[in-house]
């Protein structure tokens, strides 16, 4: 039985203007348990904890609860003074008779009644309280970054910059990401690889930072603060630490015919490859898929040429286990396919082109060398249609776009239009759009001067068919605005493909644990408050996989990621909530529901052996929470049929208390 | 009458136990008169020739004494298992509530079991035998001369009579035909209490449950009742409580026994089959796989292994209480 | 209401005092409002005792029929009751009914012989009231020994009344024991059973005995070793008695109800019964 | 002898920490009332809520029970809100299955900005269960003893 | 011997009903209940009720008393009201017998007043079988179900109804329906006694002979290894101890009601898991010890205590209610096998 005492606050006459405190203070003396009772003018002024304080020592309180404001207002104030007594602070409870009472009802007679019935239900949880303790977990100092795009280098250069050390795990050859891929970037128009690879090369030379290329995460295990994860570095055939990157190799390798995945296949590369001059790290990989030694063992001309004597036909995948205090997704995005827009001809012809394949064409290191040409005979194009929204914003067609829009897709459109105009001025760009969205920091500014200064033809109406006759593409497109059909016999069409998470994101979710929405982006803890957190302890989001965004956008999270991140790894101990599930293994029959329902991934099952009453042993499945994961929702103890799953500070037994103290009248 | 003999059946339980590959069988053992079958372990072939039977009362779903005799038995057990009791395994299986390994099922064909009471209220009293034949029952008592015979499509348990399934979910070995999933009338007979006024509603069901003696029987022979402690024994659960009480302690006890079970209640009628008081118990489980099936989507536990059941999952766009509760069956 | 006397009713019971006895065992003192003894007993008799609302619970009355002012309770804390009750204070009232069960045949029986008492741990409650009935009634008994041991030295049952009172006692004679070493003791370390057999007692007198089972079962072994009869050894069952009156069902063990026919039992009864208490 | 006097319901409110609570609270700073019949139960997330804990209102005398949590997608703990949407769902039908009046029931979403919707909501429901009048139907006669 | 003829029947409930509350098996969806008689009740001559007239005496629950309690203050309150009379009526042969086993219990020091008040006002009219079932077998324990006992003795022809008074009470009871009855002798109840008998030699069990059983057979049927056998598949549910007229099992809790506590009574089974969990642990943890403790406790341990008499009046309806059909029949003959060896 617990020695209560019971402080009911005036809080000046907010309270005890339409609350005969003295009364409520005076029914709750006689309610099971308490010991002590007093109202008093300002319970969370100085002098009034005090008085908690001495009631503590006087009365060898065990348990507290003060009738006063919203536990969301104090209830941490008097959680600290009943610890500054020695009280342990889960045995305070509050009775909220101010925002639930006082301030609601105008009849002193109701409102004292109410104020009564919430002490005793307060009254009645305390009774049942036990005093709880955080648990405390160390905190691994070193983070892992998944994807080494520009979100996952700036948020490994922040972490780093910080001082903690943090890998970068990059299923490519390099880091660099779809970025390296582009050519200017809106709406400032610089060269996005002028500013992306200094921060690349700062991030291969940082002391703090690791880059596992051409590796990916295999297995995650652990919890915030200790997580453990098995990369695996796949076999590139090159010693990593002995290539010089001279690029002898991938000059003379035999092997001419690789479609180039750089630049999207429209050119070729060797079966040794950089993926690109700038390249992170800057080694040769050979692609086992058209080696020819590695296919027949005939050839070996990559090892002859190569001085360093890097090559190692015999490589094999290695595994590499690490232990991290933090993991930021950063697995960024991909354009979808585009095969299953027959409308578009994408298949059918080589001269209609995705955005990104645009960029390439336009880029000096691309295929093209930056000259804008036709890819089907290497003309000059001079009109060019630009398709919005191919797969964004798509209702009802699930089965081959998305329903949300690509957000990035108005600015680079109208960025192309304009380099398009600004280069070539003979050549006429047509853009049809459902809307131009611009919000963002001089983006409507941009598409205003693609539109008034570079005469782009802005369309509002879609594309309905794009037909392939002879070396022109007739466009057929209706015009919203003007209400009519158009007719364009265009000579390139690019289409804005929309965009969707990697491939690689959802096995990496099941991983973690870490929720996915339906469209395989990951979800963040809130939407508002908590957008670079998974709702997964110690997982954070960075860039497109969270969700479609820009440069300027991803870099913002990135960092705001980081942050996070230093702000978990400057810890030395993590203090969890100690109001988190507890399965009574006993009573735990080991059925799964919770864990189906757990948010988190906080529960797992072992077998454990029994002792049971008549003697003997029995092995059973039972359920263990991580108190470091968990986030004491109580998911899991509605799940639970026995009853052996309970929430710490909320019991069953405690919620059913207050509901009793309400019920009795 | 069953389609497989009792014969059939003990010999091949007979062989795999002589060969080894089973150490037990669990099936049924007849009793002092044709219809009080007793789930039993059968060791040795004598024991299955005197005294294993399959026949129209072999009801009892044997799969819930997995539990406790994979625990107590060395070597595997072989069970027989009929088509409804296949669902009750395969959920007991996802719960992870014995070990698959230690089990050897025999799926058996089953063409509904007949149900004694009403055998009794066509017959009446004294029934001193019952012969199978093949699609009527000869029933001898105590004070008719000659056996009366009863079709055994009009003495159907009422499980029976609205039979899901007569496919096998899981099995090593299956003996005799292989059956189809049934389209059921099985939610008939909730429609048809949806159907009443609340006022109504209430009647029905003050009635029947005020007749439960908390006796247990339900839970205790539910396949999917399997908690380690029940939380209405638990003295620390807050609701534990042995009578019924106060109008207000059998409904909380069905209430929630059946909430228990949702998503995890093959539907397999053993809760009004053993209750002594004749609750139809099984309508408040099945009205809450109608409803999950109607809101959530068809679903019926044990058809897979490791299904993930309607209330251990959501939907984005599930509808709103107000919405479910109006929407099924709105009166007005 | 008729003259129906009901046992199943309780009478008030007010705690004037409690005593700390070990970390888990206090003493509980009660009398009723008036502050008069509850009612009688005999030496080895329980006593229900209950709190509104937690239940009921069985307890022996550890005090001194000899003792008319009030009446004591050793109680160890194991279940909801008795958690309650250490919480409690005095001037809390509880219910109080009884006393049931059979008590220790101290004036037939026992009377004229030496005793030998054997406790372990909070065993030796429900001995108290005969050791101090026959401690009371000095001259009817003849020599009066008292084996008692228990975990540590900490959990010694009530030390000050056995250092102060019993050992003072002429002709009574304290051994006790611990199950291990512990500093500050320099008594007898051992378990209860050994101890017996190392003290070697000879058998023409009586024994009590009372304690976990484990223990009663190796010192009746003991006792048999040196040479007593089961005839010779008393003990009591009071765990198992649940309603006090022998009709709910939970006392019956064998053709017994320990509710009735014990909870005293003489340990050949107790070998007559199956092996289920 | 209560009814003599006008029919007072006993409410039990169960309300997320997050959103309803919150909710609960701008209602009170913004002085928006509701009657004093409602007595609100704080719990981490609705998702908390058991069955139970609602038949248990009931027995003990509440006349209604509601149960605020954050709206769907604004779990504070994500999926919460979902787990509690079914349940109700199906707890709330089978208590209309069992002849208890519905209204006695109710699931509401209120968000921690949304005062005016708390208050609003718990006198529309106060209402509701007002012309219900007490609860006889999952009532424990024990407990008026 | 007072005849009534059964034109007539409704009209003796009803004069009974006039005076006290009269229970009697009727139809119920279950099957026959005892149910208080109230205009339009119809009388059911089911061979046997669901569940006996126990129930009239000991309660599946019942109030005790009542608590209230202040701080440290506690008041006892005594909420026993004085019975007043009643009368059961179509009482079987073994009902009866079962209620003189319920007797041996409660009403033997300490008295249990709340059993005994109702005792003392309940007026038993028992009635003879005529069309026993075949889960009958009261034979089998010496009761003879064509001469029913109880304080009126009742049999039933095809047009009338027969009464005895055995005992004051009895006698009370008759000369209350005086005017719907008639004396005669004894002709017409001994045909029907005669017919009655004949069936009973029939039934199914009537060879079942308990005379292995009884007092002193402890040693005997303890260790038996049936026992694991028979219990192997018991749910340990409790249908069976409920159904049974002379399970008396009980358990005391308390109830918090919204003012304060009633302790109540309430059938409790040998048969759960946790019944004889008590301060020390539990002293019966396998279902098969608690399984052998019912039935070693009707045939061998209540006889033992009771002059020979066992706490099993064959009434069948644990045969008709298990949900195994495990029942003492089955156990009575497998552990006569045991003794046969």
């Amino acid at each position: 039985m617990q020695r209560i005492g019971v402080f009911v606050c005036w809080c000046g006459s907010n309270i005890a203007g339409t609350v005969d405190v003295h009364a409520v203070a005076e029914a709750l003396k006689t309610e099971s348990g308490v010991v002590f009772s007093t109202d008093y003018q300002y319970m969370c002024s100085q002098a009034g904890q005090d008085i908690i304080k001495n009631a503590i020592h006087e009365h060898s309180l065990t348990g507290i609860v003060v009738c006063s404001c919203s536990p969301r207002m104090h209830e941490a104030t008097f959680r600290k003074t009943a610890a500054a007594a020695g009280l342990n602070p889960y045995m305070v409870e509050i009775a909220n008779i101010r925002e639930q009472c006082s301030w609601i009802h105008k009849d002193m007679l109701s409102g004292t009644e109410k104020a009564i019935i919430l002490g005793k239900a307060a009254v009645a949880k305390v009774n049942l309280n036990a005093p709880l303790t955080p648990g405390q977990s160390t905190v691994t100092k070193r983070a892992l970054v998944i994807g080494g795009g520009i979100a996952g280098i700036q948020t490994a250069l922040d972490i780093a910059d910080a001082g903690f050390p943090v890998d970068i795990v990059e299923k490519k050859p390099t880091i660099g990401g779809k970025m390296a891929q582009l050519d200017k970037t809106f709406p400032t128009l610089d060269c996005a690889a002028c500013i992306l690879t200094p921060k690349m090369v700062d991030a291969a030379q940082n002391e703090n930072i690791r880059i596992y290329s051409y590796s990916e995460v295999t297995e995650v295990g652990g919890y915030v603060g200790n997580f453990d994860v098995t990369i695996k570095r796949k076999a590139r055939y090159v010693k990593e630490d002995i290539c010089t990157g001279c690029g002898l190799c991938t000059e003379k390798c035999p092997q001419k015919k690789v479609p180039n995945e750089f630049n999207l296949g429209m050119d070729n590369r060797r079966a040794i490859y950089i993926p690109f001059a700038q390249a992170v790290p800057k080694v040769a990989t050979i692609d086992a898929d058209y080696c020819t030694m590695l296919k027949t063992g005939k050839c070996g001309v990559c090892a002859k040429v190569c001085t360093a004597g890097a090559i190692d036909y015999n490589a094999k995948d290695e595994f590499v286990k690490e232990k991290y205090g933090a993991i930021v997704v950063a697995t960024g995005y991909n354009p979808i396919s585009m095969e299953k827009f027959d409308e578009f001809a994408y298949s059918q012809s080589k001269d209609v082109i995705t955005s990104l394949e645009f960029e390439r064409l336009t880029n000096a290191a691309g295929p093209t060398s930056g000259k804008l040409l036709r890819p089907s005979d290497g003309e000059h194009p001079h009109k060019i249609v630009f398709v919005q929204c191919v797969g964004s914003r798509c209702e009802n067609c699930a089965e081959k776009g998305k329903e949300y829009c690509s957000k990035i897709c108005c600015m680079y459109t109208a960025k192309h239009a304009m380099l398009i105009r600004d280069k070539y001025p003979d050549t006429d760009v047509y853009v049809f759009y459902i809307d131009v969205r611009t919000p963002g920091k001089a983006f409507d500014e941009f598409y205003r001067r693609a539109v008034e200064e570079y005469g782009v033809h802005y369309i509002k109406g879609m594309v309905g068919k794009v037909v392939p006759e002879g070396k022109k593409l007739l466009v057929q497109a209706s015009d919203l605005i003007n209400g009519k059909q158009l007719h364009i016999d265009a000579d390139l069409v690019v289409l804005a493909a929309a965009i969707e998470p990697d491939k690689s994101a959802r096995p990496l979710a099941t991983m973690l644990t870490a929720s996915m929405d339906t469209n395989d982006f990951f979800t963040e803890a809130h939407p508002k408050l908590r957008p670079v957190e998974s709702p997964t302890a110690g997982v954070f989001l960075s860039g497109c996989c969270q969700g479609p965004k820009d440069i300027p956008e991803t870099v913002s999270q990135a960092s705001a990621a980081a942050s996070k991140v230093i702000g978990l790894l400057v810890k030395d101990h993590l203090t969890g909530n100690p109001c988190i599930a507890q399965s009574n293994e006993l009573m735990c029959n080991g059925c799964s529901s919770c864990e189906r329902v757990c948010p988190y991934g906080a529960i797992t099952y072992e077998e454990k052996e029994f002792r049971m009453p008549d003697r003997t042993t029995k092995l059973r499945r039972v359920a263990s929470v991580n108190p470091a994961v968990c986030q004491g929702c109580g998911a899991c103890t509605v799940a639970c049929p026995s009853g052996a799953m309970d929430l710490n500070g909320f019991k069953n037994n405690q919620i059913m208390a207050e509901v009793d103290a309400i019920c009795k009248m | 009458m069953q389609t497989v003999t009792t014969k059939s059946l003990c010999e091949r339980a007979a062989s795999l136990l002589g060969e080894g590959t089973v150490a037990a069988v669990l099936g049924w053992k007849r009793g002092e008169f044709d219809y009080d079958l007793t789930p039993a372990v059968f060791t040795a072939a004598e024991e299955l020739t005197e005294g294993f039977i399959y026949n129209d009362f072999s009801g009892a779903n044997l799969s819930k004494y997995l539990l406790k005799k994979t625990r107590e038995i060395d070597g595997k057990i072989l069970v027989f298992l009929k088509p409804c009791d296949t669902y009750s395994f395969n959920q007991l299986l996802s719960e992870h509530r014995f070990d698959r390994e230690k089990v050897y099922a025999i799926g058996i064909p089953c063409s509904g079991m007949a149900d004694i009471q009403k055998i009794r209220k066509i017959v009446g009293e004294g029934i001193t035998a019952i012969e199978a034949c093949e699609n009527s029952l000869l029933v001898h008592t105590l004070y008719d001369d000659e056996p009366i015979s009863v079709s055994c499509a009009e003495v159907l348990t009422e499980r029976c009579l609205n039979c899901k399934s007569k496919k096998h979910v899981a099995y090593d070995e299956l003996i005799g035909d292989e059956g189809e999933v049934l389209t059921s009338n099985r939610f008939d007979e909730v429609e048809k209490i949806e159907a009443l006024s609340a006022d109504e509603r209430f009647a029905f069901w003050q009635n029947e449950l005020s007749r439960c003696i908390r006796c247990n029987a339900c839970r205790d022979a539910c396949p999917a009742c399997t908690c380690e402690k029940c939380v209405f024994d638990n003295p620390n659960s807050g609701v534990q409580s042995k009578a019924p009480g106060g109008e207000f302690e059998e409904k909380l006890f069905h209430i929630i026994r059946a909430y228990h079970v949702a998503g995890r209640c093959t539907d397999c009628g053993e809760c009004s089959r053993v209750c002594p008081q004749n609750i139809p118990l099984h309508l408040l489980n099945r009205k809450f796989i109608k409803d999950m099936n109607e809101t959530y989507g068809e679903y019926q536990a044990g058809e897979y292994d490791n299904q993930r059941a309607p209330l251990v999952n959501f939907s984005l766009d599930d509808p709103e209480p107000s919405d479910v509760v109006k929407g099924g069956f709105d009166r007005a | 209401m008729t003259d129906m006397n009901e046992t199943l009713i309780p009478i008030l019971g007010v705690i004037t005092d409690v005593r700390i006895d070990t970390p888990d065992i206090k003493t509980f003192r009660v009398v009723t409002p008036d502050g008069k003894k509850p009612f009688d007993h005999r030496p080895g008799q329980c006593a229900m005792l209950s709190v509104p609302g937690i239940g009921e619970a069985m307890f022996s009355i550890t005090s001194s029929p000899t003792n008319t002012e009030y009446m004591e309770f050793s109680i160890k804390k194991c279940g909801c009751v008795t958690e309650w009750l250490h919480a409690a204070e005095e001037g809390q009232m509880i219910t109080v009914r009884g006393p049931y069960g059979k008590p220790f045949p101290v004036d037939d029986v026992f009377a004229g012989h030496d005793m030998l008492f054997i406790a372990g741990g909070v065993g030796l409650a429900p001995l108290r009231s005969v050791i101090n009935y026959c401690r009371h009634y000095r001259d009817r008994y003849g020599r009066i020994d008292i084996v008692y041991g228990s975990r540590s030295k900490d959990d010694l049952l009530d030390y000050r009344e056995i250092i102060e009172e019993w050992q003072n006692d002429e002709n009574v004679h304290v051994h006790l024991t611990i199950d291990r070493e512990q500093e500050g003791w320099d008594g007898h370390v051992g378990f209860v059973p050994n101890y017996v057999k190392e003290l070697g007692f000879d058998t023409n007198k009586m024994a009590v005995l009372c304690g976990p089972p484990i223990m009663i079962k190796f010192t009746l072994d003991g006792l048999s070793e040196l040479g007593f009869d089961k005839t010779q050894v008393y003990t009591t069952l009071e765990l198992r008695m649940k309603c006090g009156v022998g009709k709910c069902g939970r006392c019956n063990v064998g053709a017994k109800y320990v509710c009735k026919d014990g909870p005293v039992f003489r340990c050949d009864e107790l070998d007559e019964l199956p092996d289920e208490y | 002898m209560q009814d003599v006097k006008e029919f007072k319901p006993v409410i039990v409110a169960f309300c997320c920490n997050w959103c309803s609570y919150a909710g609960a609270d701008l209602a009170g700073s913004n002085r928006l009332a509701y009657p004093a019949d409602v007595k609100i139960i704080r719990v981490p997330c609705s998702c908390r809520v058991n069955p139970m804990f609602i038949l248990r209102a009931f027995q003990r005398g509440a006349d209604g029970v509601i149960l605020c949590g954050c709206h769907p997608g604004d779990c504070h703990y994500s999926t919460g809100n979902y787990y509690t949407r079914r349940r109700m769902s199906m707890l709330f039908s089978m208590l209309d299955f069992l002849g208890i009046e519905r209204d006695r029931t109710r699931v509401e979403w209120v968000s921690a900005a949304e005062g005016a919707k708390f208050a609003a909501t718990m006198n529309e429901f106060v209402e509701k269960v007002t012309a219900l009048g007490p609860n006889k139907r999952l009532e424990d006669l024990r407990c008026k003893q | 011997m007072l005849k009534c003829t059964l034109s007539n029947i409704d009209k003796l409930f009803e004069i009974v009903s006039a005076s006290m509350p009269l229970y009697l098996p009727t139809e119920d969806k279950n099957g026959a209940v005892f149910k208080k008689w109230q205009p339009g009740t119809v009388w059911s001559n089911a061979s046997n009720t669901v569940k006996g007239p126990k129930d009239l005496f000991f309660p599946q629950s019942e109030d005790l008393m009542a608590f209230k309690t202040e701080g440290k203050k506690i008041e006892v309150i005594d909420t026993r009201t004085e019975t007043e009379d009643f009368a059961v009526f179509g009482v079987r042969a073994c009902d009866v017998k079962s209620l003189e086993i319920l007797d041996r219990v409660f009403l033997t020091e300490p008295r249990d007043s709340y059993y005994a008040s109702r005792r003392e006002h309940g007026v038993i009219i028992s009635l003879a079988c005529n069309r026993p079932t075949e889960n009958c077998f009261c034979g089998t324990f010496g009761i003879d179900a064509a001469e029913p006992m109880g304080d009126v003795s009742a049999w039933l022809t095809d047009d009338a109804l027969y009464l005895h008074a055995n005992t004051e009470r009895g006698q009370a009871f008759t000369k209350l329906i005086a005017d719907l009855t008639e004396a005669c002798d004894d002709s017409a109840v001994s045909a029907q006694k005669e017919k009655n008998r004949k069936v009973m030699k029939r039934l199914p069990l009537a060879d079942l002979e308990a005379n292995a059983f009884g007092g002193s057979k402890t040693e005997q049927f303890f260790h038996s290894p049936q026992w694991e056998k028979l219990s192997e598949s018991c749910l340990g549910c409790g249908t069976c101890t409920f159904v049974c007229p002379t399970c008396q099992c009980y358990d005391i809790r308390d109830f918090k009601t919204n003012n304060g506590v009633v302790r109540y009574r309430c059938w409790d089974s040998c048969m759960y898991s946790e019944f004889t969990k008590m301060a020390h642990g539990n002293n019966r943890n396998s279902q098969k010890e608690r399984f052998r403790q019912r039935f070693m406790h009707k045939l061998v341990y209540f006889p033992e205590n009771n002059d020979g008499i066992f706490s099993c009046v064959g009434c069948g309806r644990c045969l008709a209610k298990c949900p195994i059909s495990m029942n003492i029949v089955k156990v009575m003959k497998a552990l006569e096998v045991d003794t046969d060896d």
